[in-house]
């Protein structure tokens, strides 16, 4: 685990060599399970960064959130490093970043931050009720100690442990400038059995479920704008020529809006699952991108951000790919 | 006006009888709530903190035709709901209540909308008055509470083994009289009871704001700094718009299918770049910052300013939802200190 | 661009009774005129003709049309007519759209309503795509003026003499030390009977010598990158260990090589034997020694005897050179012919045939080589020689049969080789020449006798005393231990088994597409048609011509066929090759890929995807902020569209086919006809 | 599902190969089932397989995509990237729920007119079975 006065005193350190110019991290968030990230640029605001179990948001994201504004005539742009704090699974975001050349190397500073998982709000609220005081949460070992309204309780890890985290491969960054902490040991691993028991109803089956999901689907793009690979200057569900996507939202548009967005994320989806958890509806977003990560693995041997050097899935090919379905 | 009370098992009979109305109420699916038409009346829910989408939906859908055409010719067909479709909605929370009456203000302002009135004209709205508010309710801040009335036609209270339903206008009538059997007579009993409830819910309300001099201040914020904190972490999404009772916007588009062509007009939300963007490419509100303080400015600034009466009502939803714990108490505590 | 309002011309063509014979035309055109844009509709009976397409540029004019569908045949066929039917009407050529209603409707349906319905459908489709064209800008570079020939058969060989006659450069790239192919094998050529190397052997001359020629014998094409007008290749000399310059082709060499007479002659079919420093054959061009590297004890084992190899030691001229290295050449060049020629086919994959088994039973080509004055026997023709060139006896039955590996399913090959009868009548005929006593059958499917003094030449042998008997033969095998072969056949005209001695067979054959087809296929990028031969653009029209601008087609690479056949399709190839070159200026594609710097995030997908690398990523001032972008080479962008499937945002679109423009199809086409 | 059902499918052939062997099989007249109506593209890697999503949105009920064979394509390697693309969304598309027969991909060069024949008619029939695409069809919401 990492200790947050080194975090802080790192985050101080580099703010104040003027290398950066904002640090994207965690505080504590003004109640409930989850902490709020933060987007820092100058040393005083250090002592709010945090890293606990409640930081289960993925920094990365606000990398590529960042707009860039014009530069008025006769400025430079800003062109100074962005630092990011990043769990193993952020890091991940950042690495497949580089492979999109959505930034070079240099232009960013990691903190790596072993972790050992983050709890799932939902979770906690069917266990512990609702936290109006922002609640304090350490994942150990042999469990997650968590500190809600007032009392301090311990709970298995499979309680409380966003669904990421107990199935996560890559505790420790698979990049980093600064490693925060020592790493921790792997503990989970992925056998994808949630996607092979949905891959075994018949299509009849799986259709009834994702018309009730997707049919509750607002269309407020939370799942879209928080991930961090959907960083395009416009995205093809509102752009208007052509108009992939309806505004309107009903059944027939909303699953098109889905697919299109799995399908963008094809060989690319780093399973940070933020887009699940900042559904408002609660739609199973993963179960489609799981479905695409286990079937990329299986039929490209390719998992996407976790090589820097490696070519974009679905702008390589092998000549010996499977043909199967093809006449 | 009347007090009446319905078993709790009798609800399903309850609404059954409203055979007269399309009824509208609260459904549960996994752990999300929303309302939906009742065609079975097993499938009605009033065991519910709140529902995830407001029941603004109801008068001001997601999406919805103003009107059709073909393609080649002049002629349209509107689509203006009738008069025919008479609504009850059960179980709104009194603040979701409390937003028609704000949102009636802008739809009924220099272009009657048809569309909204027509909906709210011919929809009974049933209230449910809510015994253990969510943590970050605060809508007693805004002249709300837990059993407030204002705009309800009725309202339900959950006493136990059954709830007590007191009306409060004329238009309840109707509804009343076709729901038979299943409404017994209640009393002072039941009132008391329910204004006990009511009591202790309100001081189960932890979160506040004070919202004096909040309209004041924030056109002096403008280009203030401190939107910054909260905007380089919003994700632009539409949650907290979308989710919100009062939010009104909406975009119109045409839609055509080979010859056939609708114009349609569905939510949209000033958190999105494309709100404000102009065909020039130019978009006068650029960054998430000018986005976040107009949603904020827009609530608790401008509409006060032009309507009276501020465009929130505490409901907690925007606090709830935001992935990224942007919390409109903490924003508007944190405006009155800069 | 002005943006005014569409004004579409529909027009459907009946092609005589190939589309109107099936579908309401006249239903069609009043669908067509009540669709969004579509100011006139008409049919015409052919719409290619004259006065079909002076209707168009009429409408055009009079109705201010500024949009063209056609609904006739293929795009592939015509579409290259209409744009110019509109650019002579004044109206940018990119702006017509077409819908395929008679391959893909009116040959393919029979029910006139459900055909109609879909030419409906069709026509509605390519009005939805018409309403979006845009203008297209045809642009022009440069043409390297000079070619690369691969191939120096007779094909290769007068292609290149043609365009060096022409005043263009030319690198005639052969992959053997000499030119001449299988032509050089040949012994006499059908029906004429002229010497085949007594007709080649100028020719082959003169492409050594020609100046505007550099021949590059025993060389390979390495790799090719470019496009129409500047291509660039990369060419591998092998190595000969013989110094070119050096060498007088005195022949000392070979005469004292340890390996003289031991290794089996590629030239001579096997029939003869060389040296390991060898030339193919005498009159080879150049007349320089090579070392097989792959036979040559020097190279293969380190040392050669003890005293060290013979040919360097006997060589005056001191050309041997055991050091030499492969050389890659890099050249430039404007067009392209692929002259690489065939193979025969392998025999012993009809092991009824026995050929693997029996010396006497051949292939037609052993058999030029038998024949040939210049050959092993000296003509003499003596069968079963040993490898000193002793023994062997002269054929008094000798057995032809035909169509072997040719028209042939069970070994692939389904088609004719259309030469192998007529050799296999002259072969009969030089023998009956040379050993009038000799009793000769041919076994044949059917003669095919089309070409110009084939039948007649024909006409001749049978004359000859040469019987002809109509069977596959099923089986032939030895009888007992001298040489006496049976053939055992069922003579198809009477219905009879029957059962024929012979002491010589010779097997007519066929030729097949070359064993390094796909080296070359990769190369070129070129297609195969089902039979294997390189595709043609078009089996009437563009016969020469590949799908690839630039790349043209000569002799049996692109199919059977025979020397005048081969030597006209090279003329045409050559002259094909001679128009981008003589015109100095070849037009680009402008269907080609545009980037909207605008939506472009610079991921760099389309880079990676780009076959052609046509695609970079560029710096970009985006309002005062460096980024990078795509951006696209305009004369390397060939308009595949891959790039556009790629890219998540849509940044990148090919012209005419932008997603703005397949989408409104596909809603077309989604819609059911009530 | 009823034997009267014609399916409706788009089929995206590459124009080198597929929309040639289309060509040549009406070139052989070699009759075959109107259902399927062609859009034209320069390579089956110009098809971005969110057209499959939008033509079953729009009414399609089947969506084919023919390219070269490996290694002939027109443009290298165009149907290289085509077939990866295309095998990922198949199972995608598999998940939610869209019968796979609806889609389906072919080799089919210009000289296999009557492989495009055969090509066709397995598709139609397929899709006859698997009956109309009325999952996210866009014309039969209401509106």
């Amino acid at each position: 685990m990492v200790d947050e006065n080194v975090l802080r005193d790192k985050a101080k350190e580099i703010l104040s060599s003027g290398e950066v110019r904002r640090l994207i991290g965690w505080k504590r968030g003004t109640y409930g399970y989850e902490a709020a990230p933060c987007v820092i640029t100058d040393a005083s605001q250090a002592d709010d960064l945090i890293f606990d179990a409640t930081c289960v948001q993925n920094p990365a994201s606000f990398i590529t959130l960042e707009e860039k504004l014009p530069v008025p005539r006769g400025q430079q742009p800003d062109t100074r490093k962005i630092a990011v704090m990043v769990k193993g699974c952020d890091s991940r975001a950042v690495v497949q970043h580089l492979v999109e050349k959505a930034y070079i190397r240099d232009d960013v500073v990691i903190l790596g931050i072993p972790c050992r998982g983050v709890i799932d709000r939902r979770k906690a609220e069917k266990i512990f009720g609702e936290a109006p005081q922002p609640v304090l949460a350490v994942a150990e070992k042999d469990g997650v100690v968590i500190r809600v309204n007032g009392e301090e309780k311990k709970v298995s890890r499979e309680e409380i442990l966003a669904d990421k985290c107990l199935r996560c491969r890559y505790p420790n960054p698979v990049i980093s400038d600064y490693p925060l902490g020592d790493e921790v040991e792997k503990w989970a691993d992925d056998d994808f059995s949630d996607v092979s028991e949905f891959e075994k109803e018949s299509p009849e089956e799986k259709w009834a479920f994702w018309e009730e999901e997707f049919s509750k689907c607002i269309r407020c793009y939370a799942c879209r704008n928080v991930c961090p690979m959907c960083y395009c200057v416009e995205c093809i569900v509102t752009k208007l020529k052509p108009q992939w996507t309806r505004r309107s939202t009903d059944l027939s548009e909303n699953t098109v809006y889905h697919i299109q967005r799995a399908w963008h994320l094809a060989g690319r989806c780093i399973e940070c699952m933020e887009c699940q958890r900042v559904c408002p509806m609660d739609i199973p977003i993963m179960t489609l991108n799981r479905k695409l990560t286990k079937d990329v693995k299986e039929l490209f041997d390719y998992e996407p951000g976790v090589d820097a050097e490696a070519q974009p899935l679905l702008a390589s090919y092998n000549p010996q790919d499977p043909e199967e379905y093809i006449m | 006006m009347g007090d009446y009370k319905i078993l709790k098992e009798k609800v399903p009979d309850f609404i059954k009888a409203l055979d007269k109305f399309e009824v509208f109420a609260p459904v549960k699916k996994g752990d999300t709530v929303r309302f939906e038409k009742i065609d079975d009346p097993s499938r009605a829910t009033l065991d519910f903190s709140n529902t995830n989408v407001p029941p603004k939906e109801l008068m001001f859908p997601e999406t919805e035709t103003l009107f059709r055409y073909r393609v080649v010719s002049t002629e349209i067909e509107p689509k203006v709901p009738s008069d025919e479709e008479k609504r009850v909605v059960l179980g709104i929370r009194p603040c979701d209540a409390m937003a028609f009456s704000i949102v009636d203000r802008l739809f009924g302002w220099d272009f009657p909308d048809p569309y909204y009135q027509k909906r709210r004209e011919n929809s009974i709205l049933v209230g449910l008055a809510c015994a253990e508010p969510c943590s970050n309710c605060f809508c007693t801040s805004l002249g709300g509470g837990p059993a407030n009335e204002e705009p309800l036609d009725a309202i339900l209270y959950d006493l136990g083994e059954f709830y007590y339903l007191k009306t409060i206008t004329d238009k309840s009538e109707a509804f009343v009289s076709s729901a038979g059997d299943a409404l017994e007579s209640a009393g002072d009993s039941e009132r008391a009871q329910a204004t006990e409830l009511a009591g202790s819910a309100e001081k189960k309300i932890k979160r506040t704001i004070k919202t004096e001099g909040i309209p004041e201040k924030l056109p002096s914020l403008y280009d203030h700094e401190f939107w910054t904190q909260y905007s380089n972490r919003c994700l632009g999404c539409g949650i907290c718009t979308f989710l919100c009772p009062t939010c009104h916007c909406f975009d119109i588009q045409d839609e055509i299918e080979a010859f056939d062509g609708r114009r349609a007009r569905m939510w949209d939300t000033c958190m999105f770049a494309e709100y404000t963007l102009h065909a020039s490419g130019h978009n006068p509100r650029p960054t998430r910052k000018e986005r976040t303080r107009n949603r904020i400015s827009h609530k608790y600034s401008y509409f006060p300013t032009k309507f009276g009466v501020i465009a929130c009502v505490g409901c907690g939803r925007c606090i709830n939802f935001c992935p990224v714990n942007i919390d409109i108490i903490d924003v508007l505590q944190k405006s009155k200190e800069v | 661009m002005i943006n005014y309002r569409p004004r579409i011309g529909v027009y459907i063509c009946h092609c005589g009774i190939n589309i109107a014979a099936v579908i309401d035309v006249k239903a069609v055109v009043e669908h067509a005129s009540k669709l969004p844009g579509v100011v006139v509709a008409r049919d015409y009976s052919y719409m290619c003709s004259d006065p079909g397409q002076g209707m168009v540029r009429e409408d055009i004019e009079k109705e201010k049309l500024n949009r063209v569908v056609v609904a006739s045949c293929s795009p592939r066929m015509h579409e290259p007519t209409f744009r110019n039917t509109l650019k002579d009407a004044g109206l940018n050529p990119y702006y017509l759209e077409m819908a395929n209603i008679r391959e893909q409707c009116s040959w393919v349906h029979e029910d006139p309503a459900i055909a109609t319905e879909k030419a409906k459908k069709l026509v509605e489709a390519a009005v939805a795509k018409a309403l979006l064209l845009e203008a297209l800008e045809e642009k022009e570079v440069d043409v390297t003026p000079a070619c690369l020939i691969i191939g120096a058969g007779i094909a290769g060989i007068q292609a290149a003499l043609d365009i060096a006659d022409a005043g263009f450069k030319v690198y005639l790239v052969e992959k053997n030390p000499s030119v001449g192919g299988h032509m050089a094998q040949l012994d006499k050529t059908f029906p004429t009977l002229d010497c085949s190397a007594c007709i080649l052997t100028p020719k082959m001359v003169d492409v050594a010598n020609h100046p505007n020629i550099e021949l590059m014998t025993y060389s390979q094409v390495e790799s090719i990158e470019g496009y129409v007008g500047n291509f660039k290749a990369t060419i591998r000399k092998k190595a000969r260990y013989v110094d070119f310059d050096k060498c007088t082709g005195c022949g000392i060499c070979a005469e004292n090589c340890r390996l003289a007479g031991r290794i089996p002659s590629e030239f001579d079919e096997g029939i003869g034997y060389r040296s390991a420093i060898y030339i193919p054959f005498p009159q080879a061009v150049p007349a320089k020694y090579t070392i097989d590297p792959e036979r040559c004890l020097q190279l293969t084992k380190g040392k050669c005897g003890k005293e060290g190899p013979a040919c360097a030691a006997v060589c005056d001229a001191k050309a041997i050179n055991f050091e030499q290295q492969d050389e890659l050449v890099e050249i430039e060049i404007g067009t392209i012919i692929v002259a690489t020629g065939y193979d025969i086919f392998d025999p012993t994959r009809k092991p009824e045939y026995g050929y693997a088994e029996n010396p006497n039973v051949m292939t037609g080509l052993e058999f030029e080589r038998l024949v040939s004055a210049s050959g092993p026997t000296g003509g003499k023709i003596i069968v079963g020689r040993d490898r000193k060139g002793e023994g062997g006896f002269e054929p008094k039955k000798i057995g032809f049969i035909h169509c072997v590996g040719s028209r042939d399913k069970s070994v692939g090959n389904e088609y004719c080789s259309r030469v192998c009868c007529m050799y296999l009548a002259k072969q009969a005929h030089l023998i009956k020449d040379k050993l009038p006593d000799a009793e000769i059958t041919v076994f044949y499917m059917d003669v095919r006798a089309f070409g110009k003094g084939f039948e007649e030449f024909y006409d001749r042998v049978r004359r000859e005393g040469i019987r002809y008997i109509r069977g596959n033969p099923s089986e032939i095998y030895r009888k007992g231990d001298d040489h006496t072969l049976i053939i055992k056949v069922e003579d198809t005209l009477t219905g009879t088994p029957m059962e024929y001695e012979a002491d010589l067979v010779v097997l007519g054959v066929g030729l097949e597409p070359r064993k390094d087809v796909r080296e070359i296929i990769n190369l070129f990028k070129l297609s195969q048609s089902t039979d294997g031969f390189f595709l043609e653009a078009h089996p009437k029209l563009r016969p020469v011509d590949t799908a690839s601008d630039g790349i043209f087609l000569a002799g049996c690479c692109q199919g059977p066929k025979d020397i005048p056949d081969t030597v006209a399709q090279a003329k045409g190839a050559a002259s094909s090759a001679l128009i981008p070159m003589a015109s100095g200026k070849v037009k680009v594609e402008a269907q080609i890929s545009v980037v909207n710097k605008d939506e472009c995030r610079g991921c760099g997908f389309c880079v990676e995807v780009c076959p052609y690398s046509a695609i970079e990523l560029v710096e970009e001032n985006r309002q005062g902020n460096i980024i990078k972008v795509a951006s696209v080479n305009e004369a390397l962008c060939k308009g595949c569209g891959s790039c556009a499937a790629a890219c998540l945002s849509g940044a990148i679109q090919p012209k005419s086919f932008k997603d703005e423009q397949i989408l409104p199809q596909i809603a077309v086409l989604g819609v059911k006809t009530e | 599902m009823s034997n009267d059902f014609e399916p409706n499918i788009i089929g995206f052939l590459c124009n080198w190969c597929s929309y040639a062997g289309a060509d040549l099989a009406g070139t052989s007249r070699t009759h075959y089932l109107p259902n399927v109506k062609i859009i034209r593209v320069m390579c089956s890697g110009r098809v971005n397989p969110l057209f499959i999503v939008n033509a079953l949105q729009q009414g399609a009920d089947g969506v084919l995509i023919s390219g070269c064979h490996p290694g002939d394509c027109h443009y290298l390697e165009g149907n290289y990237f085509a077939r990866r693309r295309f095998v990922l969304m198949h199972k995608l598309l598999e998940h939610v729920g869209v019968d796979p027969r609806r889609v389906q991909m072919s080799w089919v060069s210009a000289s296999e007119g009557a492989k495009f024949k055969d090509v066709v008619e397995k598709i139609v029939s397929d899709v006859k079975e698997a009956g109309p695409m009325d999952q996210f069809r866009r014309r039969q919401l209401n509106w």
